[in-house]
């Protein structure tokens, strides 16, 4: 299903392959941008949409037997082994060749894309963790909305305010994506070095002490316990009302958008110290072996462009890595919840991301294990902080 | 049709080793060569099994990532595979999942056959599609079903324990709760293997039985002695392809319920192998690791044989 | 305690017709009595002793060991040993395992159970074979170990459904004599399905000719060979079967091949010629075409009479020696 | 039994009774799982996620073809272990053991470079190559242990009235051993089905895809919109079981028969 | 073509024990020929048999079938027919399918060889069972559609296995001279393998007396039995064994039943008392233990002069009918 066989760049509208991780719901989504494209003068477009599981499965057979897609989304915390081990062909020229500016694309997400110093992957949003909470919990807990810039003690105080029969403040996923923020916060690291990490340093003063704030929330009795953990997820927690207040990424909008009967908003994330948040982004990459880099680039052009970041924007899915868009309507109209979403270009101003390195999804699991001892069965902090020294730091170094 | 040569050790003899107990698969007559049926079976395995597995045999001994050509990288996989603690664990893992949940499948499968075997109207045919049923439903709603069934707070299976008075186990919060769960979850999925021992049971002559009861045997009696040593060679087989398939393919159960937690008391050997390969990419190490659960399994799987040789021998003379 | 069939009646459907295997059977053997059930193939023989060992159930009728109607007990509660016609054998179990289930299942001891079955494996000479397995046998050996393993207890009944039929001539003198002993020592009725007439008379008390699902005839074998009450048991029975020749007036006359005398053609009696002439040792059989008649007649002469094929003779036979019977009812008269 | 049946038949009724349950609704509490009222619309919702007929038909296919030549693959080979003596035998079945304890996942990526090579990837019967190779080594050892209890004289008869290879597995040997045989068809009927992690790594193009992939994927569904999930299960899990209501009555016939 | 089979040796091996089955057979049929076998039960009758077909590989020896050394031609292309001793009959085929299986493999078109198939069973008396399958039969009913399989096809040799051990005399009378016509209008060898005496000589052209795996004898019937080679030979065949008894010198002399006078006490000759008297039609078999001997002797007599049991009689016979073995090595003086 790979054509093109003159020139390395095939036509430019060749039809491509382009394989993206979405759930059914998302796709649908996507669908609608690969019509937008031919229906703007694109080539054709074979999108094969795979699960969350699965993505990685498929592209590494795919990429083993020589049978990669031309195009595919993939995120930043997953994206290096790719560019490390040469999968991905550099986008910048690429981009360049079908005029698109760089510049109109918000820099955070353009950075944790570079890698050798060239831009490899064109990224097509900018999420950013923030804190979802449900109005109808907040009022009936006499709570005001939550304020920019509170701080964690407030956060702390809110949450266990909204404790009640039945309902918990704030749900904490145990992962080192949601801490990250509260550590840069603190002023501590995750690793030493964020472009070449040989160690992590979760361990030290600062980061330890933000952990230490987030096991002492846990042990008001504030978070869902470890049944209710089990039982559901946050968000449907959240969803049901069960829970008033949680984390994530823009990513949850589109299904909360659907729950009958839901009021929720926006907020966003407390600070500890200075501000700060994680970066959430997808890129589109071009596989190396696409025989179509030209129809590729044109479609991430479009992907990427006005028309595209409209698109995908109006799905609610995705934060638009384009300023224009970001800042249109598409985007940010109160009239589709949640309401603040400029609480997400707010933090894009301290953005930051989890270092690229080719063992990172391995660690995240690891750190991940750990963290959970710590906040679920109440395993001393400094006994999972030790372990994952001793576990993680060789992952690092092996690369 | 006399009963005769041709059941012949059908559990035969022999002490030990793999192929002993199923090469009691009798063999006929000299001349008849029928090997040539063989050929499209060894031609189809060759290209769809062995020669990938002599492929995957042969990364196993270089760095690949699926990207660029693997680089071989000589024992330096196997020095990192000694020393793999989490892959050892998970072997662990697996091995404590299969030494319950392939006994229990195992009889499971038989006891349903051996009760479903003699047609007694609607009542046996509901009997049998209720054991063949929860093979017939895909993996990702059986593993959804068991998600709820198992739930700690809404879960139907906690709530009769905790009506029966028996403690909760925690199925998805506790480390053994949980293994627990995964060995529910695959213990019902036993449809094939009582397909199989059904077909198994009803390949018994019904004269054995009408001597056994005319000598005035019992039900029991004649189900130790003539049933069940008929059926060995099969619920051999079942038992070998249980494991098999419990240590090695069934990580989708744990994938889907309780995806290897919590903390790792569930992240068994072939769930381990899937991330490190796809997750994390290491295709060339993930092949390390595969063909050492091949050997282990390989092991693993000479016990029942083993066993089954011993027994077959005994009852053999004793009868 | 005697054995009673009463009124037995079965009926087989084959591919949507009927076999009528059993139909109206009343048979007894007493305590002690050896009763020898003869008859065609498919006459119902075997399905008459599967009936009574409760494995084939009846359409209508009884079955009475002593006093008890075990019409309705199964197999097991019998109390019945039984030989099966094919052998029965358990594949996966030794030679002496085989023999020795019996009593296993009743619950015996091992170590009784190996020196009885040794015993009993020596009288049926299998002794040698006890560690093999049955696919390691031949036909005769297998059914020796099937009978041992009746032979090995002591039933209110015993079923034997040819057990003989594959073993060689002199140990099968040899094993009809053992079974004899063995039943006359256990006192239990015993009820033997052969082929072989010579062993039906030597060893019967009393001989029971079926014919499609009937029996036709029960008497002592001297008195079913020197009466017989049809037709049907006059070629059935003996050693030879019954010549039958119409005679007119509906009348068929019955004459044993054995008192049918062959002399020179010049000798009294029917003329005739020799159209076939078999060897059996000391004997040898002879068809005669008589030329007043279209069947021809079989003998058994002396092996040193013995004609050649085409030869002209005159047969003759003693009036005495003539059966008659009615030619539409098949009786005798 | 009776007992056991429910317990056996619970989980399938949790299933139906799931998928009419309202979506983008908070899960039920506890034990109440009674729909009110039944929202058979969830059905009608399933094709606006995947493409169900097309894969239902992808599925179809790859049934039609793959589980024939799995029949007739495996009971040749079984017929030819049983028949075959000394070490072809041995080598027979210890090929067949070993082959059963490859893991499946070893097996993923070298299989698809090696039917990339020769050109046989990515079809909608790419995933019916299997089916060449038994689909699993277990069935061939099962058609060995059934033909293993035809009498050897039959066999032996068949032979020597000039029976070629062929016509004896066809006219004896098959016919004989049809519990064997619709065994394997049934099994293999639900192993193809049911496969999706062969499709994935074997069929790139979604319109190639059998049905149990495209339920995979369904799976990742928000937990708001399970029941449609779940409606989707019922109707891909419905003909499984379809064939098997039909099938049950001439199948264990057929198996009680031998 | 004849069959000639050369110095076959063939031994099992049986949970470690050595059976040797063939002991270095040398045997021919000619063309046309029917080869009885005889020989007690696990004298490596079957195991020859299927040697022949080519279903028994042999450790040493060879087979040919004309000029041709089948040895290692495969079974299927030896174009040998054969009953097997355990009907091997298609249990799925019905019993017509089950003539017609060869026929049909050998591309015959369907019309012809259903004709043929209806002819054959006609003459074996299984035209009435063509519909059913094979479970539904009897026993002998089995056995003739096993030997309908053979008879309906023109095979280069023909091989027998006890085909009618199952069937009753009658029937059998009849089949004996079926199968020598087939055989007869065939022209081939045909070896046949049986335990019933009567029908080795009545069938035989020429008969070979197995024993452990060894031909003792091989000759015509008439010849085996005024002659037998040795002590084996004589008790094993014949329509009742020899009586052997040690006459001193490490001679045994032999007897045949059949010449063994019994007469009353005052008689000349042995005296001694009758210890069994069995029935057998128009004679009798007595069992007779002279006073001098510790080994009984078996007479056969005319029912009409049967003793009693305990009667006390003189027993003799005429010197020309006496047989001299070596005792030890058995053989025929
Ligand atoms: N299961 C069955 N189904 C249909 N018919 C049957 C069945 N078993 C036996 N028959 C028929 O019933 C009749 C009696 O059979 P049975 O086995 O009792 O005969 P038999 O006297 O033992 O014959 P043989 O001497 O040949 O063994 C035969 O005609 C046979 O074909
Ligand atoms: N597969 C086998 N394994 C071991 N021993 C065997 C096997 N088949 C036959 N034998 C032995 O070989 C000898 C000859 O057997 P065969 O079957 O040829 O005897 P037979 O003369 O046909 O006897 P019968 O008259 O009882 O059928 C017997 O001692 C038998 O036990
Ligand atoms: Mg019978
Ligand atoms: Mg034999």
């Amino acid at each position: 299903s790979a054509p093109g066989e003159d020139a390395a760049a095939g036509s430019a509208t060749a039809r491509i392959t382009v394989q993206l991780k979405a759930d059914p719901e998302e796709a649908a989504v996507y669908r609608s941008l690969a019509t937008a494209y031919q229906a703007a003068g694109g080539g054709e477009i074979e999108l094969v949409t795979v699960g969350r599981k699965d993505h990685l499965t498929r592209l590494s057979t795919a990429f083993a037997s020589g049978d990669a897609p031309d195009v595919f989304l993939i995120n930043y915390r997953e994206y290096a082994p790719f560019v490390q081990r040469g999968a991905v062909r550099p986008i910048g020229p690429l981009l360049k060749q079908e005029g698109l500016d760089t510049a109109d694309y918000y820099e955070q997400p353009l950075s944790a894309f570079t890698y050798d110093g060239a831009l490899q992957c064109m990224p097509q949003n900018i999420s950013s963790l923030v804190v979802y909470w449900n109005r109808a919990l907040f009022a009936k807990a006499g709570l005001p909305a939550p304020k920019a810039g509170w701080s964690w003690d407030e956060f702390v105080r809110t949450a266990q305010a909204l404790t009640a029969d039945g309902v918990k403040g704030v749900g904490i996923d145990p992962s080192i994506t949601r801490m990250a923020p509260f550590i840069w916060s603190k002023g501590g690291a995750i690793v030493d070095d964020g472009k070449a990490p040989t160690r992590t340093t979760l361990h030290e003063p600062g980061a330890r002490a933000a952990l230490q704030a987030v096991v002492d929330l846990i042990a008001t009795g504030a978070t869902p316990s470890k049944d209710q953990l089990a039982s559901q997820g946050l968000e449907e927690q959240f969803m049901t009302g069960k829970l008033a207040m949680f984390m994530s990424s823009r990513v949850e909008v589109p299904a909360l958008r659907e729950q009958r009967g839901l009021d929720f908003d926006v907020a966003a994330l407390p600070v500890m110290g200075t501000p700060a948040s994680v970066l959430h982004s997808d890129a589109y990459c071009v596989a190396s072996s696409s025989k179509n880099t030209k129809a590729a680039a044109k479609f991430i052009a479009y992907a990427v462009g006005q028309q595209g970041q409209t698109v995908t924007a109006l799905g609610g899915r995705t934060v638009p890595s384009l300023r224009s868009v970001a800042t249109s309507p598409a985007f940010l109209s109160p009239a589709r919840p949640p309401a603040s979403s400029q609480v997400f270009l707010d933090a894009i101003a301290h953005l930051r991301h989890t270092p690229v390195t080719p063992s990172w999804p391995e660690v995240e699991d690891v750190i991940g294990t750990q963290l959970q001892r710590a906040f679920e069965d109440g395993v001393p902090l400094d006994e999972v902080l030790a372990e994952i020294q001793k576990q993680a730091d060789p992952l690092l170094r092996r690369r | 049709m006399p009963v005769k040569r041709h059941v012949e050790g059908v559990v035969g003899t022999g002490t030990g080793a793999v192929p002993t107990v199923l090469s009691r698969v009798r063999g006929v007559g000299a001349g008849l060569r029928r090997w040539p049926l063989a050929v499209p079976y060894l031609i189809g395995s060759l290209l769809l099994v062995l020669v990938p597995l002599a492929m995957a045999a042969g990364l196993a001994f270089t760095d690949y990532f699926g990207f660029r050509a693997p680089e071989f990288t000589g024992a330096d996989n196997v020095v990192r595979l000694a020393g793999d603690s989490a892959f050892w664990d998970a072997v662990g893992v697996s091995a404590v999942i299969a030494v319950i949940v392939v006994p229990l499948r195992l009889f499971l499968a038989v006891g349903a056959a051996l009760l479903l075997a003699k047609p007694r109207g609607a009542r046996t045919a509901i009997g049998r599609a209720a054991a063949y049923l929860p093979s017939a439903i895909p993996d990702a709603a059986w593993a959804l079903l068991w998600l709820w069934i198992l739930n700690p707070l809404y879960g139907p299976l906690p709530a009769v324990l905790g009506a029966l008075g028996v403690p909760d186990p925690g199925f998805l919060t506790t480390p053994w709760g949980a293994r627990a769960g995964l060995v529910l979850v695959m213990a019902f999925q036993v449809g094939e293997a009582f397909i199989v021992a059904l077909a198994a049971r009803a390949a018994i002559p019904s004269r054995l039985y009408e001597a056994i009861e005319v000598e005035g045997g019992s039900a029991w009696f004649a189900m130790t002695r003539v049933t069940l040593p008929l059926m060995a060679p099969i619920v051999l087989v079942l038992a070998v392809r249980d494991i098999v398939v419990v240590v090695q393919n069934a990580f989708v159960p744990a994938m889907l319920v309780t995806d290897g937690g919590p903390v790792n008391a569930t992240l068994t050997a072939p769930l381990l192998i899937y991330r490190r390969a796809f997750e994390y990419g290491e295709l060339g190490y993930a092949s390390t690791l595969s063909v050492t659960l091949l050997v282990l399994t390989g092991i693993a799987a000479a016990l029942p044989l083993w066993l089954a040789a011993r027994l077959a021998a005994r009852q053999r003379t004793r009868a | 305690m005697s054995l009673r069939i009463l009124g037995a009646h079965k009926v087989f459907h084959a591919r949507g017709a009927r076999v009528t295997a059993l139909d109206g059977i009343d048979l007894e053997a007493k305590d002690g009595e050896l009763l020898v059930i003869v008859g065609p193939s498919g006459s119902g023989k075997s399905t008459l002793l599967r009936a009574v060992a409760g494995l084939e159930p009846l359409d209508a009728g009884q079955v009475l060991i002593g006093d008890r109607d075990v019409t309705s007990v199964p197999p097991g509660r019998r109390d019945v040993a039984m030989v099966f016609q094919e052998a029965a054998l358990f594949p996966h179990l030794s030679v002496a395992a085989n023999i020795g289930i019996g009593e296993r299942a009743r619950g015996a001891n091992r170590r009784a159970v190996e020196a009885r079955v040794r015993s009993v494996a020596e009288t049926l000479a299998v002794d040698h074979l006890l560690g093999r397995m049955p696919g390691e046998l031949s036909g005769g050996e297998r059914q020796r170990v099937a009978l041992a393993r009746v032979m090995i207890r002591t039933p209110a009944v015993c079923l034997l459904d040819e057990p003989l039929a594959s073993v060689d001539a002199e140990l099968r003198l040899r094993m009809r004599g053992e079974i004899r002993t063995v039943q006359r020592s256990l006192g239990v009725p015993m009820v033997h399905v052969t082929h072989d007439q010579v062993e039906a008379m030597a060893m019967g008390d009393r001989v029971a000719v079926m014919d499609a699902g009937r029996v036709l005839q029960c008497d002592t074998p001297a008195e079913v060979y020197a009466r017989p009450a049809t037709m049907a048991v006059a070629r059935g029975f003996g050693p030879l079967p019954m010549n039958l020749l119409p005679i007119g007036e509906g009348t068929v006359m019955g004459l044993r091949p054995e008192r049918v005398r062959v002399r020179p053609a010049e000798a009294s009696g029917r003329a005739g010629s020799v159209v076939e002439v078999e060897p059996a040792g000391e004997e040898c059989l002879v068809r005669v075409l008589p030329d007043d008649a279209n069947t021809d007649l079989l003998a058994r002469l002396p092996w040193t009479d013995a004609p050649t094929v085409g030869d002209r003779v005159t047969v003759a036979w003693r009036p005495e020696d003539e059966h008659h019977f009615d030619a539409t009812t098949g009786e005798r008269r | 039994m009776i007992a056991l049946s429910l317990v056996f038949l619970a989980p399938l009724v949790v299933m139906v009774l799931g998928s009419l349950q309202r979506p983008l609704q908070p899960p039920p509490d506890g034990l109440d799982l009674w729909p009110d009222p039944a929202e058979w619309s969830n059905y009608l919702a399933v094709p606006r996620f995947m493409p169900l007929a097309w894969l239902l038909l992808n599925s179809l296919l790859l049934v039609v073809v793959a589980v024939p030549v799995t029949v007739v693959v495996t009971s040749m080979a079984g017929l030819a272990i049983v028949t075959a003596r000394g070490r072809l035998r041995r080598g027979l079945i210890g090929v067949s053991v070993f082959m059963l304890l490859v893991p499946a996942a070893a097996l993923w990526v070298p299989r698809v470079v090696l039917l990339r090579g020769v050109g046989l990837a990515d079809t909608p019967l790419t995933v019916a190559l299997l089916a060449l190779a038994g689909t699993t080594p277990f069935y061939v050892l099962l058609f060995a242990l059934a033909y293993s209890r035809i009498p050897v004289s039959l066999l032996e008869a068949a032979t020597l009235e000039g029976l070629s290879p062929y016509a004896v597995w066809r006219r004896v040997a098959l016919p004989l051993g049809r519990p064997a045989a619709v065994a394997v068809a049934a099994l293999s009927t639900l192993y193809y089905w049911s496969t999706f992690m062969d499709p994935l790594t074997l069929v790139s193009s979604p319109g190639n895809w059998p049905v149990a992939l495209g339920l995979r994927r369904l799976s990742e569904m928000e937990a708001a919109l399970y029941p449609i999930y779940l409606a989707g299960a019922v109707i891909v899990t419905a003909p499984a079981l379809l064939a098997f209501a039909i099938g049950q009555r001439s199948f264990f016939a057929s198996v009680e028969r031998s």
